[in-house]
This record gives structure tokens, sequence and C-alpha cells, in this order.
């Protein structure tokens, strides 16, 4: 596949980022090319979702600079990383709890809708056919994801599989240009994880979407991505294919640790 | 030009014009922080413990000091009628956690809130109907409490007169604070009462179940209500009124932080010394009665650059 | 609305463009998709149909292709079937659910030259068996996800064939070469082949024409006086010759409407959106929504329970005399209007079946209470019994003559006889014209003078009725001679919410004994609520407790059956309960979930053994293949129970 | 039971998409407004008009306003009263500057200057969260409640600092407001202004607009991320929210008390308020009418119901009592439905649709 030569979407220079006097991530820098799949992999603690914040603005490092689609940013507002095309999913489920599988996702459209207060006031006309386009793509959202027969049921009542599947639709429903999954697989069982793969290459396929995505199971990671970068303690240590990585000695003896670590726990 | 003058200048020439004046109007301003500060700490107790936004703080004040007061009308003598108000104050904070606490337990935040605005409508009704609503004359010469007062000279020729009850307001808000914190950091149930404001599994290993803490901080809470109600009803009268000085506290709690001791302390001192000054030199431009608003608008500006209050500590947002 | 002319609308093609001439702008067909009952009417149903056989035209589909129709119930294939017929082609729908390996076995005999499928998996399938299949010119598949990167020499998108094809009909001469190829149709012409799942040896291909099909539509729409309001429900799969019959040939000559659920997860979810009029459903159906029933109802509370318990009683007593029109006292008559506002009326809304004018159980008997219950709650439901070969109808219940034992009378211009040996065989006009390249499977099948034998045994009662008791191979003899009817036994059994599957055994043994399937819903249930601790099917079907109440019910059984002269001799003497659920998977179910009974024979020889040899116990070993497809072992040994058999009273001297 | 839904199914996005998309709601709906509009004017005397539905229908308003905020939105407010009293002071400044203008407009108008306030009080919703912006907010509330007082230009320095609505008829001379307007006139003004306004509101809620308001709600960081601006859907619904409250307050002057002091828009008004919203359903505008019912009517069947059945303890106990009362079922209603009665109601519509089984 040719995929991890296309041109460079979003690239990371030199960012280092500080809460007070702890360091959480220093002066990474690696790019992630159009149409790819991206892995972001390391042990706990590693810096991994606060990478992830730092490229949709939630975060604002003190050094380093972001350059998405050729525009060079520092700090950025995480609704105009949203605006630019950027869209994510959480480590730990940030649906809208009371709202219904359908609400969850055509909040996914919010950017795309246009009608004005007024419209909406009286929901007729202009407002209302927005709001039926839009159901519409969203629907299309549901079949691709094989959640219909939980259209309508409040996303708190679901399993946390299909919880997870509804948030990676919602974030398909902003229509990104790069797609950041933090974890995408955390927490679920074998057949969960094999429909989320499925599904996670299925975006890439058929709506050519970038995607970076952190995630645990190196099976996963190493079958999905076409390129993975590897930090450890905040810092880069390891950036290639998965073949590269996987015999890089600086990687084996990061997760050798955290591996003997996890199964002491 | 001159509205510039009235707000910036005029009330400082005041100031220095009368220095004794300042002084009195410092001193009056510091008691009544002490007073907020002690109504704070009450809602700080319960915070602390339970997460709990104990509105009825201000209720519990009144309730207080006109059980105080009504006993000792209905012929009970001042001290028995202090003891058995303190009784009535732990009852209270028994079924508080029996029937409020227990069952409203993993509530959000608003509906524990709204529990205790219900239980300030019982405790209204309830005092009204046994005690009557007309306002009363605190007991405090009965409590042996000091009144009279004292004139000291100040400066060239002013004097600042201080209220005996108001220098005894002082000190016992200060013993109360001390007490209140060697008994957190020097018992084991004051101990434990720390750990549940961080983790509740801690607390249940120290050997306390969380209803027990929750009465105790509640009958904590009621001691404190009956100390500030004593103070106010002899500044004042008991009445239902007094309710309002609750509300007036409440910037006290933005200022401090909900969770913080030091922090009611110096947010009832700033309040209170702050709208006094308020008042005197700056209300009157405005038509006068500002306090009711004045404390909350300094909160106000104070937590837009500051939202986790003077003592809270920096959120950081995980994501 | 002009008259139809039966003698030149004879094929299905020209019966659409009928409909879309005289009816075009009401509903053809809906499929809840995105959300949404997605419709389109007669005359968009034509359109979609013309250009789709244009298109098949243009990829080279001629006469007589064979042009395989693969995936679940939707619009598009419906209309493919269409399409083909237009060309003059064959259609042969498969069964979607059906395995690489038979799958092959059906494209490779049929020849397939086309296959429209429904998406990725299809495909995949299809792919897989590529080699055997020379005869395959074209695949078309309509969710083009996944097949992005597929190699499209021969594969083609549904929709961009049917793009070519019409924009190939801008074309005149291409238009009037489908005119012509629609009109070159006659009622003679196969119109389809269906692949019988068969409970044995290889699916046969029953060829019936465009006749046979519309001649026994008729008689169904006739029957029950249906017409273009009606709305039926398709989610039965479409290679089975009734799905063909009443969501194809019927629905295209009475002109009502067909809905195709979003999933199969949700049919009931959608029918009862959809309200259908007319129903059609194997007993399974019947009994798994009971079975949901009265799980649930276990679960209400107490006050619900009763009233529920209450009127279900009155129901018994009087509902099904009302449904059928006779005289009940008013008394009765306000009861159960009570009944039918709180419990019936809210049940059949539960089930979707507000709306039901008739409703057809068929395929295999239908436990009688099963039956009565549906009736009872003012369902009307009604047998009949039917078969491929025959275009479905063989016999049918009228109006009024509504008994659970009995399968009807014979459908109009249907005839019956029974051979010597007591099986049933019918002749009509829905008779098939063979089996696709299998004249000696014909020949064994149909006689010399047109009848079909059915394979079933049976009779006819005092009314008229004929009375199916079983399969002709399967119906035994007990070495004391008395009748043993497995599947009669079975059904009895089955109605017990409890129980899911039963193989019963007694052929030349001197008594009957039983394997028992316990359902893990119902079962599980009651576990739960009577704390029997439990961690699989496995240790649940081996629990003492749940031997003991199914027990009960076998011994219920054994009293109704010696209730019935010719069946008194077939009680149940002992049964024990399989530790695994028989799967269609691990081949003991054919893939409309009837049993295979020698095949499970065979498998679990040594059960049967212990069954008759009077041991205590038997053992097990067996693979078995889990939900995604892995194999296991599983052994171990399996309890046997002795149950008491009911004395069996005097007999008349007439009996 | 009562629901059938069998062959109830949408071709259409619009039908699946309605606010009763099921028939029976339908019904049930024109059942409600014929009701409201026919049966109670005709039957109903001036008491139950004056005393239970107007302000019943009132407060409904007022609590759908702070529903938007603290259930859609997620902002807890203790200033409603503040607001309410705004849109009072507005509409009767409007009224006396312009005489002729017709009422109902000025009424609706009124809001937006509560709106604006809103807006102001709104801002520091957006560095405060939870608690603490609900103390704020009664900075808000003391604030206005002291303007209310001190500013005489308010009440055009009237000598008793009261507020009183001045005769105006608008419809063919019926007179609307004012000491001769007949309660049924009042009675259908107020109830087609605030149906009106429910169904707008019920628009704006199922709309962009409404969903960036629950997504900050339920997960503000989220929301951020899919492109909703805090600040805008803070103050969108501070405006809205302060809008509703504030045509509610003018219209508990103009149509219910006639004249009212400062006091009637206290700190107490706003726990009302409050209240309504808790005990009705966070999130719901169903839940408004029920809460507003609940908190209103209930007090006045104990006032009127308590001597009644022997308990006779004085005028002035029963307001005691009935403090007591209320103050004790509103714990014993959060212990035992903190969802309030809109999930009673959606829990008992669900067991009607499922009956007779327990689920579906």
């Amino acid at each position: 596949m040719t995929r991890a030569t296309g041109e460079i979407m979003l690239d990371v220079h030199n960012v280092s980022l500080r809460f007070g006097g702890v360091k959480a991530v220093t002066d990474i820098s690696f790019d992630i090319r159009k149409g790819e799949i991206r892995a972001i992999i390391g042990p706990n603690g590693a810096g991994k979702t606060s990478m992830l914040n730092v490229i949709n603005g939630v975060y604002h490092p003190q050094q380093g600079t972001i350059t998405f689609k050729g525009r060079v940013r520092k700090a950025m507002q995480p609704h105009q990383a949203a605006k630019s095309g950027i869209a994510r999913t959480f480590q730990n489920v940030a649906l809208f709890k009371g709202m219904s599988t359908l609400d969850n996702i055509m909040s996914g459209r919010f950017l795309k809708m246009h009608r004005n207060f007024f419209w909406q006031l009286i929901h007729l006309g202009p407002a209302r056919q927005e709001e039926i386009a839009h159901r519409r793509k969203v629907e299309e959202i549901i079949d691709f994801l094989e959640i219909q027969h939980v259209r309508k049921v409040p996303v708190g009542k679901l399993p946390y599989g299909l919880q997870k599947r509804v948030e990676l639709g919602r974030a398909l429903a902003m229509e990104p240009e790069l797609l950041l999954l933090d974890e995408p697989m955390a927490g679920m069982n074998l057949e969960e994880k094999e429909d989320m793969s499925r599904f996670i290459l299925d975006v890439n396929h058929e709506f050519g979407t970038t995607i970076a995505l952190i995630e645990h199971d190196m099976g996963v990671v190493m079958d999905l991505s076409d390129r993975v970068v590897v930090l450890d303690y905040g810092r880069k240590i390891a950036d290639g294919t998965p073949d590269e990585v996987k015999s890089n000695q600086n990687v084996i003896d990061a997760y050798l640790g955290v591996a003997h670590q996890e199964k002491s726990r | 030009m001159s509205l510039l003058y009235d707000i910036l200048v005029a009330p400082f020439v005041q100031m220095a014009d009368a220095p004794d004046f300042l002084a009195q109007v410092l001193w009056e301003g510091f008691v009544s922080g002490i007073l907020y500060a002690l109504i704070a700490l009450g809602f700080v107790l319960i915070f602390k413990a339970s997460g709990v936004f104990n509105f009825a703080q201000g209720i519990m004040v009144v309730f207080a000091a006109l059980t105080l007061v009504g006993l000792y009308q209905k012929g009970v003598p001042a001290l028995l009628a202090l003891v058995l108000t303190i009784a009535v104050m732990g009852l209270l904070a028994l079924a508080v956690e029996r029937f409020i606490m227990r069952p409203l337990v993993n509530q959000p935040h608003v509906i524990l809130l709204m529990a205790t605005i219900g239980l300030t409508y019982f405790l209204v009704g309830l005092g009204e109907l046994v005690f009557g609503g007309e306002p009363k004359q605190m007991i405090t010469t009965e409590l042996g409490l000091p009144t009279g007062s004292t004139e000291i000279p100040f400066g060239e020729r002013g004097v600042v007169i201080l209220q005996h009850i108001d220098i005894a307001a002082a000190v016992i808000a200060i013993l109360m604070v001390a007490g209140l914190g060697l008994f957190f950091n020097r018992t084991r149930i004051g101990r434990a009462l720390r750990a549940v404001a961080d983790d509740h599994q801690a607390a249940l290993s120290v050997g306390i179940s969380l209803n027990q803490i929750w009465a105790i901080v509640w009958f904590a809470a009621g001691i404190v209500a009956l100390a500030t109600g004593i103070m106010w009803g002899a500044r004042s009268d008991v009445s239902f009124a007094l309710e309002i000085i609750a509300l007036r506290a409440l910037p006290v709690l933005i200022l401090g932080g909900f969770t913080s001791v030091p922090g009611a302390i110096v947010g009832g001192l700033i309040v209170g010394i702050g709208e006094k000054l308020g008042e005197i030199y700056w209300g009157p431009l405005l038509g006068g009665g500002i306090e009711s608003w004045l404390a909350y608008m300094i909160a106000l500006v104070f937590l837009l650059f500051r939202p986790q209050g003077l003592f809270g500590e920096r959120i950081i947002e995980r994501v | 609305m002009s008259e139809l002319d039966q003698a030149t609308e004879n094929t299905f093609p020209k019966l659409i463009l009928h409909n879309a001439l005289t009816r075009g702008r009401r509903p053809a067909m809906r499929h809840k998709d995105f959300g949404i009952w997605q419709s389109w009417n007669w005359a968009e149903a034509a359109d979609f149909i013309k250009a789709l056989a244009a298109g098949l035209a243009g990829l080279g589909a001629r006469r007589d292709d064979k042009i395989a129709i693969i995936g679940s119930n939707r619009p598009y294939l419906y209309w493919s079937i269409a399409a083909a017929q237009s060309l003059g082609a064959v259609p042969v729908p498969i069964y979607s659910d059906s395995v690489a390996e038979e799958m092959a076995f059906v494209l490779e005999h049929a020849e397939v030259r086309f296959a429209i499928v429904e998406d990725q998996e299809q495909v995949d399938k299809i792919l897989s068996v590529e080699a055997r299949l020379p005869a395959l010119a074209a695949v078309l598949y309509e969710e083009k996800r996944g097949l992005r990167d597929y190699d499209h020499k021969r594969l083609h998108a549904l929709g961009h064939i049917v793009e070519a094809g019409r924009t190939a009909l801008q074309d005149k001469a291409a238009k009037a070469a489908l005119d012509r190829a629609i009109a070159q149709g006659t009622g003679q012409d196969i119109a389809v082949i269906l692949y019988t799942s068969g409970t044995t040896g290889r699916p046969k291909g029953v060829m019936l024409t465009y006749d046979n099909l519309i001649a026994s539509a008729r008689i169904g729409i006739a029957f029950d006086g249906l017409s273009e309001t009606d709305e039926i429900i398709a989610y039965l799969p479409m290679a089975w010759v009734g799905d063909h019959v009443f969501s194809y040939a019927q629905a295209i000559l009475a002109g009502y409407c067909v809905s195709c659920p979003e999933k199969a997860e949700t049919i009931i979810h959608d029918r009862r959106e959809i309200g259908p009029t007319y129903v059609f459903a194997p007993p399974r159906v019947f009994e798994n929504l009971l079975t949901l029933t009265m799980v649930r109802m276990e679960d209400a509370g107490r006050l619900k329970r009763w009233i529920f318990a209450h009127f279900l009683k009155v129901a018994r007593r009087w509902g099904e005399r009302i449904l059928s029109g006779e005289k009940v006292p008013l008394t009765a008559r306000l009861h159960y209007a009570l009944g039918d506002v709180l419990v019936y009326a809210p049940l059949r809304n539960r089930y979707g079946l507000s709306n039901i004018k008739v409703g057809y159980t068929a395929g295999e008997a239908i436990g009688a209470e099963i039956f009565s219950y549906y009736r009872s709650i003012g369902v009307n439901l009604k047998q009949l019994y039917g078969q491929t070969e025959a275009s479905v109808y063989i016999t049918l219940q009228p109006d009024g003559e509504i008994k659970p034992d009995t399968v009807g009378r014979p459908a109009p211009s249907v005839d019956i006889r029974l051979a010597p040996s007591g099986e049933v065989e019918f002749n009509g006009p829905g008779v098939f014209q063979g089996y696709f390249k299998d004249p000696e499977k014909t020949a064994e099948v149909k006689t010399r003078d047109g009848y079909v034998r059915t394979g079933d045994v049976g009779f006819f009662d005092a009314s008229g009725h004929l009375k199916i008791i079983d399969r002709a191979k399967d119906v035994g003899r007990l070495s004391q001679g008395g009748l043993f009817p497995p599947k009669y036994i079975e059904n009895k059994l089955k109605f017990y919410p409890n129980i899911k599957e039963a193989v019963a055994f007694g052929d030349a043994r001197d008594h009957v004994a039983c394997f028992i399937n316990i359902d893990q819903v119902a079962v599980g249930n009651w576990a739960e609520r009577n704390n029997v601790a439990h961690a699989s099917y496995q240790e649940l079907a081996a629990d003492p407790r749940v031997y003991d109440m199914i027990a009960k019910h076998v011994e219920e059984v054994n009293q109704a059956l010696a209730a019935e002269p010719q069946m008194a001799g077939a009680q149940i003497a002992r049964f024990l309960i399989l530790p695994k659920e028989l799967d269609a998977d691990d081949g003991e179910l054919t893939r409309t979930q009837k049993v295979r009974r020698s095949f499970i024979t065979e498998r679990y020889a040594s059960l049967v053994k212990a069954l008759y040899d009077g041991s205590e116990k038997g053992t097990i070993r067996t693979e078995v293949t889990f939900e995604d497809g892995r194999k296991g072992l599983l052994e171990g040994e399996v309890v046997i129970r002795d149950v008491a058999v009911t004395p069996v009273p005097r007999l008349e001297a007439a009996a | 039971m009562l629901y059938r839904e069998a062959g109830q199914f949408k071709s259409t996005y619009a039908a699946d998409q309605a606010i009763f998309p099921l028939r029976q709601d339908r019904i049930g709906l024109f059942a409600i407004l014929g009701l409201a509009f026919i049966a109670v004017p005709l039957l109903a005397d001036d008491f139950i008009l004056d005393a239970i539905a107007i302000p019943f229908l009132i407060l409904a308003l007022a609590t759908i306003g702070l529903n938007i905020l603290t259930g859609y939105a997620g902002q807890l407010s203790l200033g409603t009263g503040g607001f309410m009293g705004a849109g009072a002071y507005a509409c009767y400044k409007l009224t006396t500057s312009f005489p002729e203008a017709n009422i109902i407009l000025l009424i609706l108008l009124s809001g937006v200057f509560s709106a604006a306030i809103g807006i102001v009080f709104g801002l520091p919703s957006l560095r405060i969260k939870g608690l603490y912006l609900a103390v704020t907010t009664l900075a808000a509330q003391f604030f206005l409640e002291w303007c209310f007082i001190r500013i005489g230009w308010l009440y055009n320095y009237n000598v008793s600092g009261a507020i009183d609505s001045p005769e105006r008829n608008t419809i063919g001379g019926l007179v609307l407001t004012g000491p001769n307007a007949s309660s049924v006139t009042r009675y259908i003004v107020v109830l087609a202004i605030v149906a009106l306004i429910t169904l707008l509101a019920k628009n704006l809620v199922r709309g962009r607009i409404g969903r960036s308001w629950m997504m900050i709600r339920d997960m503000d960081i989220a929301a951020e991320l899919m492109g909703v601006r805090p600040l805008i859907a803070k103050l969108s619904a501070f405006a809205v929210s302060s809008y509703i409250c504030g045509v509610a307050g003018a219209m508990f002057v103009f149509f219910y008390l006639g004249s009212v002091e400062p006091a009637a828009f206290s700190i107490t008004l706003s726990f009302q308020i409050l209240f309504m919203v808790i005990v009705g359903g966070l999130g719901s505008l169903i839940g408004c009418y029920f809460g507003a019912a609940f908190i209103w009517i209930l007090p006045i069947f104990l006032r009127n119901g308590l001597p009644m059945i022997g308990i006779d303890i004085g005028a002035e106990n029963v307001v005691h009592l009935t403090s007591m009362i209320v103050g004790v079922l509103i714990i014993l209603f959060l212990i035992w439905e903190p969802h309030g009665l809109a999930r009673l109601w959606q829990i008992g519509k669900e067991k009607l649709r499922v009956w007779p089984f327990p689920y579906a």
C-alpha cells in the first residue's frame, strides 16, 4: 500500500507541554500523511492523550508548532479545530448521556447546520429541510455502523461496546478530514474489537479519512496502522512502519517493562 | 467629572477626615465578617464531608436561635434551654442524615441542594408553628454574655465604641474555629472527616461509616449555627428576617471556595469589611441598600479571574 | 380500473406493467432503511425493473439464463426476479444464510450465469467457489461497502447496471427489444426455480411456471378476499415458496404493498410499525412469540399476572367461538370485550397483529394450544397445508371451520387422494413441472396420472378435513404394532415454553423415548427466579430441578396422548435433556430449523442406546460449533429419567 | 394498553421527527387544547381562573424559561425571580411610555429586555460552573431586586413603589388588562401566549440550537470538540431563558396580580420556579406544566383542604403547616423520583405502550 507516502496533512514540530512542573510531552515531532492510519502508542502515562489534546486545541503547548493542511497554528480553540476538520473520540466514552443514539450522532452535524435562530424557532421551511437532510446523513452513518436497532435508545442504556460505536458515529458525522481515536478498543471483548477494527478500516477505505489512533492492544495497532509513533515518558522513542517499530530496541525495552508491570498487577 | 470625583476621591477624603469613624466602620465590618465566616464555616463543613450545598444553613441559624429563645420564653432556664437546643440540633442532624442524606446519596448536586431548600421550608414552618413568627429578644444576659460597651479614644478627638457582645462574638468565633481546627487535626473522627472529603473509601477504612460522618458534620454545623444565631440575635432581633443574612454569606463561599476553612474566614472578613465600607462611603451615591448585592458583585468579579476561589486548587480538565 | 385480461397478462412482468398503469401511484414496496419506510409505487417499481432488465441484457443476459438472487428480503431483489423474468431468464432465489458449499451446489446445478446479491458477504461466498461456476458471467451487488478494492471485471454495482439500463432504454431499439422480450413470455414458461432445502440429500430445483404460480396465487386471493389495500411484511427467505407466492406472486396479482424489515433483529418492531393485514409464518415464529409472552408475563407484577391469567381463561373459553361467529351468551361477550380492552388488543398490538385480517401458519404442524391461543385472543390464524411442488396451496381452512388439529379442506381446484399407504397425493393447477435436471426424482414424486406424492401420511376426518400425522417415512410402528408418529409427539412437547426442541424415538422399539432441548430463555428465567445457579446451558440442562420440571411436562403430554385412541401406545416412557442446543451449524437442524432426525440418531447413537437399555445415564462425546465458528468438543454424562405412563382407558368398540 | 401503535409507520423524516409521532398523543393533545380553550372558559368560575388557572399557566411558562437554562443547557440559576421582574418592569415602562401600543406586543417585547439582562448575567457562566454559578446568579437576583426598589424611574416614581397594570384593550375594544378585564379574557390571552411560546421552545430544543445546549450540558469538552462555541451556546440559553421568564413576569403583573411590589420578584419566587423545574423534571417541557401544577396547586389545596378534613388550627398556622408539608413533600419527591414528574409520566407512558408486558 502506498498510503503512507501521501502528502503531509498534519505536522507536529518540536512540541512540548507542561502542567505546572509536570512535563506531559517533551519536544515531539512527527507527521500524519493524508489517507493513512497513524498509530500513537506507548505505555501508560507516555503522553499519548496529551498529544491528541494538543492536536485538537484542548491543550496549548508551551513550545513548538502544529501545521495542519499547510497552515501553521500555535494556540487554537477546540471548536476551531473542529471547524478545520479534526474530529475525535475519547478514551472514556464522552457521549451526551441525556440524548439518544440518533441525537448524539446528529450533534456531530452541528457545524454543518446553519439555519438561524428564527428559522429554528418556527421549525418550518428551511430549518426543517435542513434537519431532514442531516438526518439522512446521520442515518447513513447509523447504517454504516450497524446500529439501527438502537437508533432511538438513550445512549446511557447501551452496552459499552455500542457506546464506543456511537461515539465513532458522532465523530464521523462531522465528516472530518482527520479523525483522532483515543483508545477506540479499550475495554472491549475480542469480538467487539474485531468489529471496531473493521469499522476503522472501512472508514479509512470508504471515506478516505485520515486516522490517528491511540491504542494499547499491540496486535490491533500492528494490523491496522500504516505507520506508528511510539512515545515513552513524553518523548518520542520510535517512528516507522509497524515492522520497523516492532524490531526497535527502545520500543522493546519500554514495552517489556510495561508488560511486566501489567502482569504483576 | 463630578461623578468620578464622587466615586474615586470623595470617599477617601471622607475616610481621612474622620479616622475614628473609619476605625468604627472597620470594626463593625470585622464583626459582621466574623459572623459571615461562621455561617460560611457551617456550609464548608457539610460541603466538604458530603458534597451537599446546604442551603438550609441560614435557616438553621434562625431555627437554633428561635428554639433557644422560644424555650426560655416557655419557662425553661437559660442554660438548660441552651443544652436542650444543642440536643435539638443533634436530633436535627440525625434526622437529616436518616431522611435526606441516606436516601439521596449519590444524587447530583442540584438534587441535594433542592432537598436542603425543602428542609428550609420545613424548618421555617416548624419554627413559626411552635414558637410563633414575631421577632424576639435574644437572651444575651441570661446566657452570661456581656452587654454594654467600651469607648476607646482614637486619634486626637475621636472615639471608637466597642460593643462587648461584639467582642464576645469575635472571641467565641475564634475559639470555635480553633476548636474545629483541633477537632479536624487531632481526633480520629476529625481525620476521618477530612479523609472523606478526599476519598470515601479511605474514610471507610478508618472504621467510621459515612452515615455517622454525615450525622456528625450536620451536628457540628448545627452547633456553629447556634453560636451564629446567638451572636446575630444579640445584635438585632431573632426572627426569620435573619435568614437573609445567610444568603448574604454565600459570596463568602465563592471567595473562599466551597471546601476551604481558611477561605471561609478570610472571605468572611473581606465581605464583612468590604460591605460596610461600600455601604457607608459609596452607598449614598446609589441610593443606599447596596449591601444586599455588593458582596455578590465583589465575588463575581473575583470569580471571573479566579474561578476556583481564593484557596481552591486549580482545576486541570482531563479529557 | 381496467379489468385484467387473464389470457394475455400471463407473466409477472406483464402484470407489473399492468399495475403500473392501473395503480401506478399505489405503494408497491416499502423497506425500512435509513430510519424510515422508504416507499416505491408500482410505476417506480416497473421503471426499475425495466431499467435493470435492460442493464442485464446489456451484460449479455438472454432467454433461459439462470439468474441467482441472493440476499435478505429487499425490494430490489424482488425486482431483480421480475427483471430476470422480463428477459425470459429464470430467477433462482437462493437461501442467503447457506454456507458457501451449499450455495455452490445450487449455483453449479442451476448453471447460473448471473447472480444478483446483497453485499460483500454473498459476493465472497460466490467468489470462493468461482472455479466451479464456469457459466457465471457476472455478479451484481447492491451494497458496495468493502468491495471497493475487488476486481471489478465480472463484478458490478447494481446501481450502475440499472443506470446503464436506463440509458440504454433511451434508445428506441433497445426499448422495443425489451418490450418484445416481455411480450414473448407465456404462461407455460418456467417462472422460477426454487431449490427445496430438503430434510435429506441434496436440494432439488422445483420448476414452476407462471401458470402454476398465478393460478395458485389466485386461489389464495379469492379465498381470503385479498386486495390492493392489504399490507404484508416480507421477512422469510426469498428462496422459500411461501415468500415467493405471498410476497411476490400474490402481491403483484392483488396489487398490495410488501414491506421489508430493516434487519432481522428488528422484525418484531418493524412488524408492529407496519401492522400487516395478512401474515404468513411458520409455527416457530408463533411459538417464539408466545414463549416471549409467557416469559415476560412471569416478570410482571402480581396484579398484571392475575389480569392476564384471568382473561386468558376467558379467552380460552369464549375467544375462538366469538372469532368464528358462533352464538355466545351476552355476559360472555361483555366479559370478552373487557378482556379485549385490557389484554387481547394490547397483546395483538405488541405482536403487531392489530390489523390482521388473516394469518397463516404452515410448513409444519402447529401445537394445538399455540394455535388456539392466537385465535382466542382474536387473531384470525389459520392453517394451510402446502408444498413447493404445489406452488403452496394443497389444503386451506375456510372461515368458521377452523380446527387446530386439521389442515382444512382441499384448496379450490385442488384434488386430493390418499394412497393405500395413507400417503397424501394431490393434483391441481399449481403442480410443478419437474425437478430441474432430475427426471428420476421427478418420476419418483409425480405419478403417471399427474398427482404428486406429498410424502406425508394423513387422513380425512368425519367433516372432510385433512389431518396430517407425520412424514410418511418418519411414521413408524412400535414393536407391539402401535402407531409411532414422532413429530406429532414432539409438537405436543414443544408447546411448553420451556421445551424448545424435542426428538422422539420409538420406531420398532417397545416404547417411546425422547431427547429434549430446553429453551434457554424460558428456563433461564425460571432458574433465575428460583435461584437455580448455573453457569452455562449445559449446567442448566443437567440440573435435577430442571429435570423435575420437564418430567412434569412429559407426564402431561402422556395424559393427552392417552386420551387419543390411536396414540395411547405412543406415550413417552423415558427422556433425557440434551446438554447442547440442536443447531443448524452442526447439521442437526435444517436451515428452516427442522429437526434432522436420522442425523441426530446417528450422532447421538450412544444416548439413544442408553434410552433403551434401561441405564440411568448415557455418555455423550461430540463436536460442537461455537457462535464464532470455532469447533470444540463436548463430552459428559447425561441423566435419563423415567416418566409415569397414563393407563389407557378402555376403548369403545367403535374405536 | 392505550397506545396501540401497530400500523403507525413513518415514511418521511418529517413524520418521524414530529413532536407527537404517535396518533394517540396527538389525540390527547387536541383533547387537552380543546379542554383548555373551550371547556375551561365555559365552566370555570372566576376563582378557579384567577387563583389557579392563570397563575398556573404563567408560572409554567416561567418554569419553561428556567428549564431551558437549567434542564437543557445545564446552567443552574437562582435568579429567575429577578429576570421575571425585569420583564415586568420593562413592560410597565413600555406601556406607560407607549400607551397606544398593542399590549400583547409589548408583553412579548418586554422579554427582549430581560433577555439582554440575562445575557449580561450569563457572562460569568463561561468561567464558572455548577454550584458556583448558581451562587453568582443570586447576584443578579439581589441586584435586580435592589434596582426595583431603589430606581424610581422604573416605577415612574410611584409613591407606593409598586407598579400596576393600566387598562388596555386591543382586540375590538375588549379589555385585556387592568381592573376591568374579565377573568376569561385574561385567561384566554395567557393561555394563547403560553401555548405559543411552549411550541416555539419545543422547536428550539429539538433543533440545532437546543442540541448545542444539551451538548454543553452533558459533556462540555466533547461539545467544544464538535464545534460548539460555549460562549454562544451558554449565552443563547441565558437569552432565551430570560426572555421567556421576562414574558412570564410581565404577564404575572398584567394578567394575574394587576399590581405588584418589588417583593413579588424576590428570591422566594426564584426558589418556587426552581422547585417547579425539579419536581416537573429537568429537561422536559411537559414536566414544566406538571411541576407548576404540583407546586402551585398543592399549597392551595392544603390551605383549603386541611380545615375541611378537620385540621383546624387557625389561618396563620395553616400557612406554617403548609410550608412544612411542602418542604417534606419536596424531600420525599426528590427521594422517590429525582427525575421529576416528567419521568413518571414517561415511565407510565412506556408502561402503557408495552402493556401487558412489564418491558418491551
